[in-house]
């Protein structure tokens, strides 16, 4: 049998990683990438927790599903304006994009 | 060790090889190919954890829809595709220190909690899993609520995006 | 074990097929690979620039309302299956739900972003 | 239990014996029994793919009164066999500047994309193959990696043909899901389930009864998720040259196209099961699993028949025309319809089944009927205002 714990530490793992590619990527369309590479980490944890708690409570299952909604919503949006950014800017280098720094 | 316990092993080793790929791999249609490689991985990790709707649902939404959308949004910027200037920013090493750092503090809080290695309770047999979830969702004293607002969540997104992507100016 | 095992025995049996069909193909057939051969199709002429197009941002509205309405449509399956027991007000929650997403899409057609061209 | 009532049971019991005689652990003894039952069953799929290539050739030359096959071995019979000696003898190019491993991985998905539905086809009542209670929703996921390996395939392919073809390909099979999604919610609401098998058994009525325009609509989103006429824009020979398969040769191009035919062939197969009552007709399927199966696959020969009359009867329609279609009057029709249909069902729900039948089938027929009004209606008001003011009256409408 798989203790939680080892979910738990799978989770952990992936979250580190999507969190270094949004720190590292200087593409936009990358770190939009590792943004749901953390996404999927928490929904990892939620039907975890669903699964090693009371399995008749569908909170965990609920709230996965309503991450994949914000995970749909964010990349919509998000990628949106990258492309909205590549139109004007030609570029989608995000150390590039200092147009709101003064 | 047990069958489940390898194949647990085999699809985490999997999921994570996949997912260092996304963020270190220089071409972005590959990154984002990797990235579906890593949802799959992240797929067999709920059918292992008997969440089967979620699991279907994951390949539906996230490799059908997103990683298409990924894909579609790379064609689109497609100027920094194969250009030479690095992909990553010069101190990465900050960024390395920091998810390490990040997966250490994790462990160390992780380890101090009392139901870390605890142990799944058997399904009930006769435990309908995706009719739970679709009551849970539906019934007004649960979750009917974010069940609507998500939504409205589509709605405003569906509505910004295109705003976005096509206010000619 | 539970029922996604039969599940991974397709998936690996429907990847070794195929995997086996091009391998054999790969030793039976012939292998003399020239410029030529390897060079791309292009209506018999040579070929005029990358390959890389540019594509038109109509692409990234049709994969961006699809998105949206394939969370909708997948959201309403849990919705579906309870139907038949929960009565009507589960019917007007699903309306209700399903008329909003309705207001998107006719205001991406009243915007003109459902035209191709 | 003999073997003609339950001819699966039987044959795996008695190989898990013989394994377990050679000292195997009873666990990995099932699994092998279980993998070659597979292996077996997707043995019998790929010759009937074969099989499909004569079939399609036929049945194609029938509709464009010609012959078809008939030189190779009886009514040539023979002749996708020579096909596929001819496939594999053939030289593989990979063209230069090629993304080398998506380029050979993509044919590779793309058929076990379609292979991989078999494993929620309910064969007969005791072969349910696998009790997913998630199975209509898996077809859609196998549909996603189906999809997958077409960009792959087109992008990786270095050729801007293939890349276009590719993608074009890609926005109509996404486009069409969702109205084909819609649909599957259709017998979920019947039935109250997402197994396969439980809509087959709650089909006392077939669902195509209860639901007609439902049942066209799928089929309407299943033949443009498969890319074939009308709906084969990827393979528009006069803009695209052959769309996104343009640089692969030899066999990996059979598999795109044995995964294509075998796909048709599969949707016609949970066409019948979704709306035609799968294996059951009339209390045959009780007599033997075997009739069982034959049923099946009579339904699906059917569903797949009416595939190809579409797809040679029908001419190609441009990309434009088909992503409006789907998106201003499939799409809206295909939820409207979903939700009428839970309305009626939970208004009719304690009628009688002849009022239920009967009462189900006029709203689908109302339904439609008005959607076919507003679009007639709104499509001549958009000609009026391209064409002008209206024409002189000896111009019928």
């Amino acid at each position: 049998m798989v203790p939680l714990s080892w979910y738990l530490m799978l989770a952990a793992a992936l979250f580190s990683i999507g969190l270094f590619g949004v720190l590292v990527r200087r593409n936009a369309v990358a770190i939009l990438l590792g943004v749901e590479l953390m996404l999927n980490a928490v929904n990892i944890n939620l039907v975890a927790f669903w699964r090693y708690g009371d399995v008749t409570s569908m909170a965990g299952q609920v709230f996965t599903v309503i991450v994949f909604v914000v995970a749909a919503a964010e990349v919509a949006v998000g990628l949106a304006l990258v492309i909205s950014v590549y139109r004007r800017r030609n570029t989608v280098v995000a150390d590039e994009l200092d147009m709101m720094k003064w | 060790m047990t069958g489940e316990q390898i194949i647990f092993l085999i699809t985490a080793g999997y999921t994570l090889g996949s997912g260092l790929m996304v963020v270190t791999t220089r071409n972005l249609v590959h990154a984002a190919l990797w990235l579906v490689a890593t949802l799959f991985g992240v797929a067999v990790t709920y059918a292992l954890l008997n969440a089967n709707f979620i699991a279907v649902v994951q390949i539906v939404v996230y490799i059908g829809a997103i990683a298409i959308l990924f894909i579609f949004a790379v064609m689109l910027t497609r100027k920094d595709l194969r250009d030479n200037t690095p992909q990553m920013n010069k101190n990465w090493w900050v960024g390395a220190l920091l998810a390490v750092l990040t997966f250490a503090g994790f462990a160390f809080l992780l380890q101090g909690w009392s139901g870390f290695s605890k142990t799944a309770a058997a399904i009930p047999s006769e435990f309908d899993a995706v009719g739970a979830l679709g009551e849970a969702l539906v019934s007004p004293n649960a979750y009917v609520l974010p069940f609507e607002v998500a939504s409205v969540l589509l709605l405003a997104a569906l509505v910004g995006a295109v705003y976005l992507a096509f206010n000619k100016k | 074990m539970n029922e996604w095992l039969y599940v991974a025995l397709f998936l690996i049996v429907g990847l070794i097929i195929p995997i086996g069909a091009i391998t054999a193909g790969f030793i039976f057939g012939p292998k003399k690979p020239n410029p030529i051969k390897e060079s791309t199709y292009e209506c018999g002429i040579e070929p005029v620039g990358e390959a890389w197009v540019q594509f038109k941002a109509q692409y990234y509205i049709f994969a961006l309302v699809f998105l949206v309405f394939d969370v909708e449509a997948v959201l309403l399956f849990p919705w579906a299956v309870k139907l038949g027991q929960l009565g009507l007000y589960v019917v007007i929650e699903g309306i209700i739900f399903v008329s909003i997403l309705i207001v998107g899409l006719v205001y991406t057609w009243r915007k003109g972003m459902l035209e191709w061209v | 239990m003999n073997f003609w009532n339950d001819p699966l049971k039987v044959a795996a019991d008695w190989l898990e014996g013989i394994f377990a005689g050679w000292g195997m652990d009873a666990v990995l003894a099932h699994v092998l029994v279980a993998f070659l039952g597979v292996f077996l069953l997707i043995i019998i799929l790929m010759v009937l793919d074969i099989f499909l290539v004569w079939v399609e050739r036929k049945v194609v030359a029938r509709f464009q009164d010609r012959l078809g096959p008939n030189r190779v071995g009886p009514f040539g019979l023979i002749q996708p066999f020579a096909d596929i000696i001819k496939l594999m003898i053939k030289e593989d190019t990979t063209p230069g500047g090629a993304d080398k491993v998506v380029y050979n991985l993509a044919p590779i998905l793309s058929m076990a994309s379609v292979l991989i539905l078999w494993a929620v086809v309910p064969l007969a009542p005791v072969m349910l193959g696998v009790d997913l209670n998630v199975g209509v929703l898996f077809l859609i996921a196998a549909g996603a990696i189906g999809t997958l390996s077409i960009i792959m395939a087109g992008w990786s392919s270095n050729n801007k043909f293939a890349t276009i073809g590719g993608f074009r390909q890609v926005a109509v099979m996404v486009s069409f899901e969702i109205p084909m999604l819609a649909m599957l919610m259709i017998p979920v609401i019947f039935s109250g389930s997402m197994n396969m098998n439980t809509i087959i058994e709650s089909q006392n009525v077939w669902y195509f009864l209860i639901s007609p325009l439902g049942a066209l609509i799928f089929l309407i989103a299943a033949i443009a998720e498969l890319g074939r006429a009308p709906f084969d824009l990827a393979e528009g020979e006069s803009e695209l040259v052959a769309g996104f398969n343009i640089e692969y040769s030899g066999m990996k191009f059979g598999m795109f196209f044995a995964g294509e035919l075998l796909h048709a062939f599969t949707f016609g197969g949970f066409w019948a099961i979704l709306f035609f009552g799968g294996y059951r007709f009339f209390g045959l399927e009780q007599v033997s699993p075997f009739l069982a199966v034959l049923i099946l696959v009579i339904k699906a020969m059917v569903g797949y028949w009416v595939i190809m009359w579409v797809r040679y009867t029908v001419m190609r329609i441009r990309i434009d025309q088909m992503l409006a279609f789907n998106w201003k009057f499939l799409t809206p029709l295909a939820f409207v319809l979903v939700l009428v249909t839970a309305l009626a069902d939970a208004l009719l729900a304690s009628a009688p089944t002849w009022l239920y039948v009967s009462g189900m089938f006029l709203a689908n027929v109302l339904t439609g009927w008005a959607a076919l009004e507003i679009a007639r209606s709104a499509t001549h008001k958009e000609r009026e205002q391209l064409e002008g003011a209206k024409q002189p009256a000896e111009v019928s409408h």
